[in-house]
Parts: C-alpha cells; structure tokens; sequence
C-alpha cells in the first residue's frame, strides 16, 4: 500500500465533501417539501390530483437518475421558451440543476414513503380526534403528521441513505462532487483500487453518521412505544 | 420527425437492439435478485440468530453495501473479482488472465448489494409474524425445523413481498451502473445509441420510456402475488400491508 | 335540574349499501339522564352512537344537541352536514368514549387530555393541565400522567379515554361498551367512575353489556333490536315483568346465570 | 503479468463504439467507424485473428491490465500518465485541436480561423493564443475531463476564463448549443464531426493547434508486458501509414487526413 | 372413569426477573374434571398455564401429564427441558386455546384444524380432514371451514382455536380467558361447546373471568392470588358460605349485582 498515495487522494476527495453534502441537504429539503404537496395531492380523493401525483411517482420512481438528470440539465436548454425566460439564469447554474433533479426524484419517492406512515395511522385515533371537534389542518398538524412521521421514519432514513449516494451522479451536469472527483483522478492515476477504497470510507462514514443520527430521532420519538421506565413501574 | 425513423425496426432502426438490452437488464436484475435473496436470507438469519459475533457481522454487511455508493461496488468487484479469479486460475496451474464475465461481474455486484436490503426486508417480515401464531404452534407440539417449515416461512414471503417490489425497483435501476462493464444492457446501449448517432435526447427519453415499461410490467407482477399471497387478509387489511 | 333537554334525535335512518342499520330511531335526554342501550351485536347501537356525533352521517333524521339544530344538506342522494365548522363545535360539546380507548398513542396521558381544551377550546394551557390533574385524580390515575398509552392496562386507558372526554366539558357524554374487554375489578372500577358521573347530573347515552349498570345505575334503558327501538322503559319497568318477549330472550343469558 | 512468452495468434480490441467517426455502432448492433475499419487493415497484417468487443470509456485501461482484453483502439493519446500503466504502440494518428463556438456568438470568427499553428509542449509566448486569451477573457470554456486539451486550457486559460469540466465531450457541445458556455476545446476531428449532428449551429474559431504539444497522437494501448503484441502491431502501423491505408480511411471517415507526420 | 390423573403439577414457581410470579402452585386433575381458574388481572393464571404445556419454563416444581413426568435440566441457575422430543411429546398432548385465539393467518380454518394431526402426529390426511369437519361441524361453524381466520368474527375463530385444539385428540384442554371480548351472545355460543366437552368427561382447565360457567360448569374452582392459590373447592363450596374474604372481595361486582 502506497500511503502518501491515499494520504494526498484522501485530501483531494475530502475537499469535494462540501459539495457532496451541499448537494444532499438542499436536495433533501426540497424534496421533503416537495413530497408534502404530491403527497396531500395523492390522498386528496380529488381524481385529477391524486391522478397527477400518481404519474407523478411513477416516473420518477420508475427511471433511472441519471436521464432525469440529463434531461433536466441539457434538455431543458433546448426549448427557447425556457432559454429566454426569467428562469434560465437560475437554471443556467449547475448546481440548481442538480439540486432540481435531485428532489425531483426523492420527492417521488418521499411521497410513497410518507403515504405509507399516513396509512398506518389507526384509523380509531383519527376518530377520537374528530369526536372531540378536530378537522381540517388541526387534525393534520396535532395527530396525523406526529404519528404518520414516526412510521414512516425507518423508511425514510433509508432514502436518505440512498439520496447521499445519488449525489454522486452530479458530475454529469458539471458538479464536481465527491465520486466525480474520484473517477477524474483515477482517469489522471489509473489507480482505480485506491482511490475508490478512499472514496468508500468517505461515503460510509457520512452515511453512518446520518443513519445514527436518524435512529436517534427514531428513538427520541418512540418514548411511547419503549418499555415501561423504571421510575414509571414504581 | 425524421429522427424517429431511427427508433424503429428496419436497418437504419434501433428498437431491436434496444429491446434486447431491455431484456439483458431484466435478465440481470432477475439474477442478481436472486442472488440477493440468498444472501439476504443468510444474513438476515444471522442479525436474528442472537449470536452477537453473527448479529455483528451481519450488521457490518448490512451498513456497508447499503453505505457505499452502488458505482463504487461495482468496480470492486468487476476488477476486484477478476483479479481473484485470476489468481485462483494461477493456483491450480493457469497461466494467463481470467475474467469475470461481465454479466456474472454485474449480477454479482448487484446481487450482493440487493441482499443488503433484502436481508432488512426478510428481517422486518419476520418480526411482523405474530407471537401468538409461533406459540399455538409450539402448543401443538411442533418442533422447531417444522414451525419454521409450515409457519415462518410461508408469512415472511407473504410479509416480504412490498418490500421485496421495491427492492427489485432498486436493483433495476442499479443495474443501469453495471454498464461500466462494457454490458450491453439498456442504459450502456442508449449511451452508445445517442453517442453513435449524436441523438442524445431521442434516445435517453427512449431508455426512460423502456425503463418505466419494465416498471410497470414489474410492478403487476409484485401485485399479483401480493393478492395472491394476501388471499387470507381481509380487503382493508391488505391496504396496510 | 332535570327538564333541559340535552340531546334529542328524531327519526335517525342509516344505510350502509342496501343494508338499513338504523330504521328510524327517536329519543330525548335531559339533564341528569343516565340512558342504558342494549341490543344484540349487529342490532345498530354503535351506528346510532356515531351518528349522534357525526361520526357517520345519517341518511335521514334529525339531531338536536343542547338546543341547537344540526345543519344536513341534502343533494343527489347523498346527505352531510352544511357546516364542518358546525360539526367541530357540536363535537366539543359531545364527549365519547369509544370501547378500545383509542387514545393518542403518541402523547402521555396528561397530553391527551389536554388536547382538546388546549388546542380545540383555546383555552390558556396552565388551566388546561390543572384541570386535567385534577379529573385525573378523580378517575384514579393522576400518577399515571406522564406514561404513555401503551404502558397502561386496559381499565387505566379506559379511565383515561373518560378524563380526555370530560376534559371538554362536553354537555352529553356517548359511551361505546366502556367497561368490555375489563376484568371485573377493572369493570368495577370503570363503572364507579361512570357512577359517580350520574351521580354529578351529566347526561349519559351508554351502550354496555353490564346488565347490573343497566339496572342499577341508568334512569332509562333502551332495547335496540335490528335497527329500531323494541322497547324502552325504566330498568325497573323493563327488568320485571314488563318486559317484550324479545328483550326477555336477550336477557335470559344473564336472567338465568348461565 | 505473465512471465512466459505468449504465441499471438488471437487477440480481443476493444472500443467504446459511441465516439463517433472514430468509432461508433451501426443500428444492427455492429460496430463501424475508423477504428474498426484501420483494425481489420492491422489485424491482417499482423496475422493475428481480432476480435472487437465494445466497453466503456471509464475503466477502460484498468480492465485491460485486469486481462479483460488485450488492446484498447479508442482515439487513445499516447500520454506521459498512461505510459506509467500501459505501453502504447507507434501513433496510427495525430490530430489537432481547435475551439468551437456558437456560430452567432461574438466570438466566432476569431482571428486566425482557418489557420494551422504547431506547438512544443511547455511552449509560451505564441502570438496566436495571446490573441485570443486578449478575445477569451472572462467567458467559460468547457472541455473534457482529464484530457491532454484539458491540461492545455487549464495551462494557457486558466487565469482569464471560467473553465468547466465535463465528463463527456457530447455533453459539453449540448451545452454550448444552450448557451451555458462559450467556448469549448476539442479535438478538431471529433468537433468536425459533431458540427454536423449540431446542424450547423457550431463552428471553429480561432487556429487549429497541431504539433507535439498533443504528444505523439493516437496509439494502440497495450499491457507492458505484452511486448511481442506490440512489435507485431507497430510494423503493421508502419506498413499502413507507408502505403497509405491510414490516409484513405481518414479521408473516407475524418474529410481529412489524420496520419501522423513522421 | 374418574380416578386417572391426568394432570399433576406440584410446587411449581416462576419468576421474571426479580418478581416471583408464581409461589409454589400445585393441582391435580383427574379425568372428566373441570377446574375454573379464577384471580385479579396479575395474579398469574396465564403464566400457569403457560408453565404447564412449557411455553414458560418454571423455575422450580414438578409436572406430570398423563403419568408421564417432564423431565427438567437444573444448570448454573438456570432450568430447562431436558429433552425438546418430550416437550414436543408432551405438548401434543395438552391442547392450548389461547384468549386471543392465536390461528395461523395465511391458513384456512380447515388448514389450522388439520396441521397438527397430519405434520405433528402424521395421521393419514384423509383421515385428518373427515375428523376436523366433524369437529367444525360440533363447534358449529362447518360453513366456514374454507374461509380464513382473518374474514371470521371473534366468536367463530374462538371456535375454530378450540376445534383446532381438539384435533389433536389431548388428554388436557387448557383454556386461557376463552370467552373474553365476545359479546355476550357469543360467550353463550362458546360456553355451550366447552359444556358440551364436560359432559363428554373431557379434562379442563379453564382460566376465566364468567362466574356463571365457574359456578355451573366447573367441578372444581381455584381462586388465585399473587402467585398462591388462595381458597379451590366445589363451586358450591366456594361461592356459598365457605368463601374466604379475598376471594368474597374478588367476587363482589358479581356476586352484588354490581
Ligand atoms: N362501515 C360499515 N360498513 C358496512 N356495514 C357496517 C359498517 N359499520 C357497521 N356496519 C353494519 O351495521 C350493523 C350494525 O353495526 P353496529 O356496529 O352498529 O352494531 P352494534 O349494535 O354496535 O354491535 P356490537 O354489539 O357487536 O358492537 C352491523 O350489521 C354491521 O355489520
Ligand atoms: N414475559 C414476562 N416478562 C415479565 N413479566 C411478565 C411476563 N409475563 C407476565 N409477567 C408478569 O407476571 C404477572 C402475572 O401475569 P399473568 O399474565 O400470568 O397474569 P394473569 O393472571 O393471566 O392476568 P390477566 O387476567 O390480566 O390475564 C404480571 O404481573 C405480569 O406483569
Ligand atoms: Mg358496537
Ligand atoms: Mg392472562
């Protein structure tokens, strides 16, 4: 093993980590909100809407990352309209494409996935919510959202997960990140081994550190489901 | 549009080959779901076993290859596995290269990492099986490898079965990266397609439009068996699943 | 007190499908009424529970509570209420109690009770929690506040589904099978609690298997028998030798002793 | 490697079978182009049997050293890093570069358009590329990650433009074509090629840069310890390029001829 | 016949931790005896039970079912069966039905009553099938034996537990809350069966909250508390006179009428 080798990759890579991670949590945020309106869109019984949010889901949960974001990036700078409209110097920038591209995808999934924690709600909370006079936002924000969350949590944190890797397609639109540093130096180096085992580590401790951090949010609103506290028994 | 012409099934026509790409990532995703379920199944056995070095090392497998970017994976193994294999021919007396094929390489590399999320699935269906049902078979009298036989598995593949759809959703799409093989597969043959005939948009929205075909077909596959499997499970209940 | 009247149906209807559950139900309660339902499983009285508080919406009927008329619309067919503002209000006013508790399972049980006052009724959070220590002190479980749901067994969270409904002053208390699924200590202890309620004057609709609630605590019992009221009576009028031969078979498993 | 002497008889090539003219794939499922064509001139003469196998571009040269095949031909510049890996054969072609702009932009036609000039590596100081770095200043320039044109920009641009990096050059002409750059930097044969497929929306501007500040020009990649491979292959590139095999194909696929000046 | 024991526990202890479940229980059944087990919520009797058919490994005590002793490892504070053959043995033939009925969900009810004479005794399945539909036909609910337990109501998959019970023809039915959360039209449906088994001189252990089948049913009441057995006699003995006072407080609710 080369170490002076790993030493200086595992600096150049580290420098592109900024990126990596501004690219996941601006993706992440987006997405979530983005996931919120496709989501109340798709339960909202309207058949034009929840119509609209299932196409919706379905391609973007069902085509590869890589022509979403190729087509968001090269694509939309074919059509003039866009070309000359109040959007292009937003999506002129590299990086609100990849962004863009990005949440457009995990909203998708995000919508499913938070689907799924509303659906688990038990129908019978929802109903003593409504006995003593909750509708509306109120029955949402008080009852719904808290509970829907914490179900849908463990699956969530496994797109982000997933999302953190994504990131790494970026550098097709010109975003240099932590995988397209690697592949543009082991293009210089050819050292694939090396440089790919660096790159690794870098991607496995993030995602360690989301994944605790998640199970800690996991755990902080799981009090009710925990065992009896000691103090509580007594 | 003229460039349509290019999509079609003549000599100047890609469909052909872009349908036999659609078909070599099914195969492959097939293949490596496959080997992910055997995998998965080994290691969702170990995080269950409550031996803490099977529990660990089951969680080092888990937290690795659903940690490390699908991309990086791949070139381990496809140069990683080639030089192992290499050195295994030369052990018994081969002398030269030996490669992995790429299509074992791909379905490999995809296989192992759809067994990390497969061993979670497997894991979660498990747990899902009710205490009551495990204990009114043993009430009867039934040893362990036939509670396993007549009551575990049959609910945990009832149980996996969401989870096993989207874990086929995945691989499909982790599939697309197997194209650094040189495997031509429906990503890598839309790439050289656009690069040949410097069509990028037709054919990317092409291979888009492929992939959401095998989505779809894919998609009423994993439902069929879910009502299939969810015969016993009242109409609002299956909803939940 | 008694005289004001709390809560009055008129010519309730309800079908599911081409299922009539409810065939046309009438009935007043005043102040102080403690009302036994009892029927056979299926016979509607869960139905008729919700669609006094709108849980379902009844086809046809009316339903005043505390005086004040419930808006319907009629149009194509279908029925709802003209007013979900409306139905929020009158909601606050009706306290259920459902036969599974179904308490928040994500709040302590301090935090269910002060749900609704707090954040329905706007009122000022520190007089919310005092009261609700106090009605939690009355039920018998102030030291539980601060637990969770699924900590508590079943006569606790039942007791703790009745705190969250007083908590809501509500004008007219709806009780769904309070006491099944209990052991009869923990059925003691519910029916003590519902007992000394009576014995405070609030207005009672109880649907209960608990013949001995029927005949000891409640002024009235009504017999529901598919979709309709067979008979009704006091429990004196209706236990002894009044009684339809209907309700006398009903009976007859508790009657009997076996 | 292998510490014994291999008889060739048979060898795999590979190509990535999208670089289209030099190599690219025909509708059938074929693959055609320069390339291809110039291999089954070589293969022949070296009287080796060849098989082409298409591959991807990244990781190309770790899978040859992995044995995967035994010879990359895809527009490959002999460099001084991939001689640190691999072993190159002879060049079979030399090829200059040029930038590419808009055709409506105000940088086309910039002075010199249409012109050749020859560059040494390291060389400074050339009127032509002061000129245009007086023309260039402030624009974005996109190239190709990673290659020889991409050290070249860095080198003589770097301090005046904005450079971006691509990982493809087809990604980079769709995106001068949209306006979010200038100015690209290429190989002029793989441009000539592209402004075709652009409908003539792209042109040349300023010289075209030849000479050996590209290196010797396009070589066979080949495994270091394949040395009699390599022989066996450069005496056939030297009796193509003497009878002029290379110059009809290049003219058949480039309009031009690309063999290398000896 | 009576005069077989069939049952026989002695001194049996069982802890959680540091809390002692069960204090040292011992019973007798004979054949055709049917014993009510009554106590308080907590008090253990489903842990005892579960101590018996070995779903819980008692600390401490002997058991004996059919004559046939269990053989126990004492091991580093530890204990445990000695053999898995004979607590598979012994478990086929004590057949359990559990409060929350506990059937396999993805089988139909005839699939659950046959799995254990065909894959556990490997009787002919022909035969197996001929017996279970006799079976579902006595607990009355033959029509439904293609239906799964999920589509049942409570009433029908209690029936279909002890059907499935049944088939494995046991020497002991142990029955743990048979008839709680039926309404009390089911509690009658259920209660007919179980009388029906006595009478054909089954031996019962019934843990169970309905005075009227302890009172009418049974040969024999236990009154557990905190992990004794406080009080057993005849029905008459128990609820007549001879009570002690805990289990008079126990019975209050029911014995008052509230
Ligand atoms: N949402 C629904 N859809 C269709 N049918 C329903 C629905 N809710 C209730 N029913 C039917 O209406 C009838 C009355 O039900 P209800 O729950 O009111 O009975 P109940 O008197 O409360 O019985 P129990 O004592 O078992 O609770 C039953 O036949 C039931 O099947
Ligand atoms: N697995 C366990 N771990 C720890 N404590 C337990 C466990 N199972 C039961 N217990 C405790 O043992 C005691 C007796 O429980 P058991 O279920 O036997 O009571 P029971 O008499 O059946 O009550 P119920 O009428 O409520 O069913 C209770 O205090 C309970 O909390
Ligand atoms: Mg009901
Ligand atoms: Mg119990």
């Amino acid at each position: 093993m080369d170490f002076t080798f790993l030493a200086s990759t595992m600096v150049t890579l580290l420098k592109a980590v900024p990126t990596t991670l501004i690219l996941f949590s601006l993706s992440i945020f987006f997405g979530g909100l983005l996931a919120l309106v496709i989501v109340w869109m798709r339960v909202s019984g309207n058949p034009v809407l929840s119509g609209f949010a299932k196409g919706y889901i379905f391609v973007f949960r069902g085509s590869p990352l890589l022509i979403q974001m190729f087509l968001v990036f090269y694509g939309l700078g074919q059509f003039g309209v866009i070309r000359y409209s109040f959007l292009w110097p937003f999506l002129r920038e590299p990086m609100v494409c990849a962004i863009l591209s990005l949440a457009l995808c995990t909203a998708g999934y995000t919508a499913e996935i938070f689907r799924g924690g509303i659906r688990a709600v038990s129908p019978k909370e929802i109903e003593a919510a409504r006995s003593i006079g909750m509708s509306g936002f109120l029955l949402v924000r008080r009852i719904l959202a808290p509970i829907a969350f914490r179900h849908a949590l463990p699956a969530y944190s496994t797109e982000i997960v997933l999302m953190m890797k994504s990131t790494a397609l970026a550098s097709l639109v010109t975003v240099w990140e932590v995988t397209g540093v690697a592949q543009r130096l082991i293009s210089q180096t050819y050292r694939t081994m090396e440089v790919f085992l660096c790159a690794a580590i870098i991607y496995l401790v993030l995602n360690f550190i989301i994944l605790q951090g998640m199970a800690l949010l996991e755990y902080s609103l799981s009090r009710h489901r925990r065992a009896i506290p000691q103090a509580l028994k007594a | 549009m003229a460039s349509l012409e290019l999509l079609g099934f003549g000599s100047t026509g890609w469909g052909a080959l872009l349908i036999v790409a659609a078909l070599m990532t099914l195969a492959v995703t097939a293949t490596a779901l496959a080997i992910g379920a055997v995998l998965g199944a080994i290691v969702a056995a170990a995080k269950l076993s409550g031996n803490p070095f099977l529990v660990a090392l089951g969680n080092v497998y888990t937290t690795v290859f659903r940690g490390v970017p699908e991309l990086l994976i791949i070139y381990l193994i496809y140069f990683g596995g080639s030089s192992a294999v290499t050195s295994i021919g030369k052990a018994m007396g081969y002398e030269g290269f030996l490669g992995l094929p790429s299509f074992a390489a791909g379905a490999l590399a995809v296989g192992i990492i759809s067994g990390s999320y497969q061993a979670e699935v497997f894991r979660g269906a498990f747990l899902a099986i009710s205490k009551g049902e495990l204990e009114a078979a043993s009430a009867i009298g039934m040893h362990r490898g036939m509670r396993f036989r007549r009551i575990i598995m049959p609910q945990v593949l009832r149980l996996a079965i969401p989870g096993l759809g989207n874990v086929w959703q995945l691989s499909l799409k982790d599939s697309a990266l197997i194209s650094v093989t040189g495997l031509a597969e429906l990503m890598r043959t839309s790439q050289v397609a656009a690069g040949s005939t410097r069509q990028y948009f037709l054919f990317f929205i092409a291979g888009g439009c492929l992939y959401l075909i095998l989505t779809s077909l894919s998609d009423r596959v994993f439902n069929g068996a879910e009502r299939r499997a969810n015969r016993s499970m009242p109409a609002s209940a299956m909803g939940q699943a | 007190m008694p005289g004001v009247t709390r809560l009055s149906v008129r010519n309730i209807r309800k079908s599911f499908g081409t299922h009539e559950v409810l065939r046309g139900i009438s009935l007043d309660a005043q102040d102080g009424d403690v009302i036994s339902l009892l029927g056979a499983s299926g016979s509607g009285k869960s139905t008729f529970l919700r669609c006094i508080n709108l849980l379902e919406t009844a086809s046809d009927g009316e339903i005043w509570v505390d005086g004040e008329h419930i808006e319907m619309i009629h149009k194509k067919g279908k029925t709802r209420p003209a007013s979900q503002k409306q139905v929020d209000h009158i909601r606050s006013e009706l306290g259920m109690v459902f036969q599974s508790f179904n308490l928040w399972s994500h709040m302590t049980i301090l935090q269910n009770v002060i749900e609704g006052p707090i954040h329905v009724l706007k009122r000022p959070r520190a007089e919310c929690i005092a009261e609700a220590e106090a009605l939690l002190e009355k039920v018998g479980i102030a030291d539980k506040r601060h637990a969770y749901p699924a900590h508590l067994s079943g006569g606790q969270q039942q007791r703790a589904a009745i705190a969250r409904a007083l908590a809501m002053k509500p004008k007219v208390m709806l009780f769904d099978e309070p006491t099944s699924a209990l052991d009869p200590e923990l059925v003691g202890e519910v029916l003590r609690v519902m007992r000394a309620l009576a014995e405070e004057g609030m207005t009672m609709l109880v649907v209960t298997h608990e013949m001995s609630f029927a005949l000891n605590v409640s002024n009235r019992v009504v017999f529901m028998r598919e979709g309709l009221i067979e008979s009704s009576g006091t429990p004196d009028e209706m236990f002894a030798g009044g009684a339809t031969p209907a309700f006398r078979q009903f009976i007859g498993h508790f009657g009997t002793g076996q | 490697p292998p510490a014994f002497s291999k008889d060739w008889t048979k060898a795999t090539i590979t190509l990535e079978g999208a670089y289209a003219p030099w190599n690219l794939t025909n509708a059938d499922g074929t693959l055609g182009g320069f390339e291809p064509e110039l291999a089954k001139v070589l293969c022949e003469r070296a009287k080796i049997e060849c098989t082409l196998v298409a591959s991807d571009w990244d990781g190309m040269i770790p899978a040859l050293n992995a044995g995967k095949f035994d010879v990359i031909m895809d527009a490959l510049s002999i460099t001084e890093e991939r001689r640190q890996v691999i072993d190159f054969t002879i060049p079979y072609a030399a090829t200059p570069a040029a930038f590419a702009t808009a055709k409506d932009s105000p940088l086309a036609n910039a002075a010199g358009t249409g012109a050749t000039i020859k560059m040494t590596p390291g060389q400074t100081g050339v009127k032509e590329i002061e000129a245009l770095k007086e023309l260039f200043k402030g624009k974005t320039i996109g190239i190709q990650a990673a290659t020889v044109y991409a050290k070249f920009v860095y080198d003589n641009f770097g301090d005046i433009a904005e450079i971006r990096e691509y990982k493809t050059g087809a990604d980079r002409d769709l995106d001068l074509q949209n306006g979010r750059i200038d100015l690209g930097f290429d190989d002029a044969v793989y441009f000539a090629n592209a402004f075709q497929a652009a409908n003539g929306a792209l042109a040349f501007t300023g010289p075209e840069i030849a000479g050996s500040i590209w290196g010797e020009g396009e070589g066979l990649g080949i495994r270091k310890a394949d040395t009699e491979l390599r022989d066996k292959f450069n005496a056939a590139i030297k009796s193509a390029l003497a009878d002029g095999t290379v110059k009809t194909l290049s003219m058949k696929w480039f309009k031009m001829d690309v063999s290398p000046q000896q």
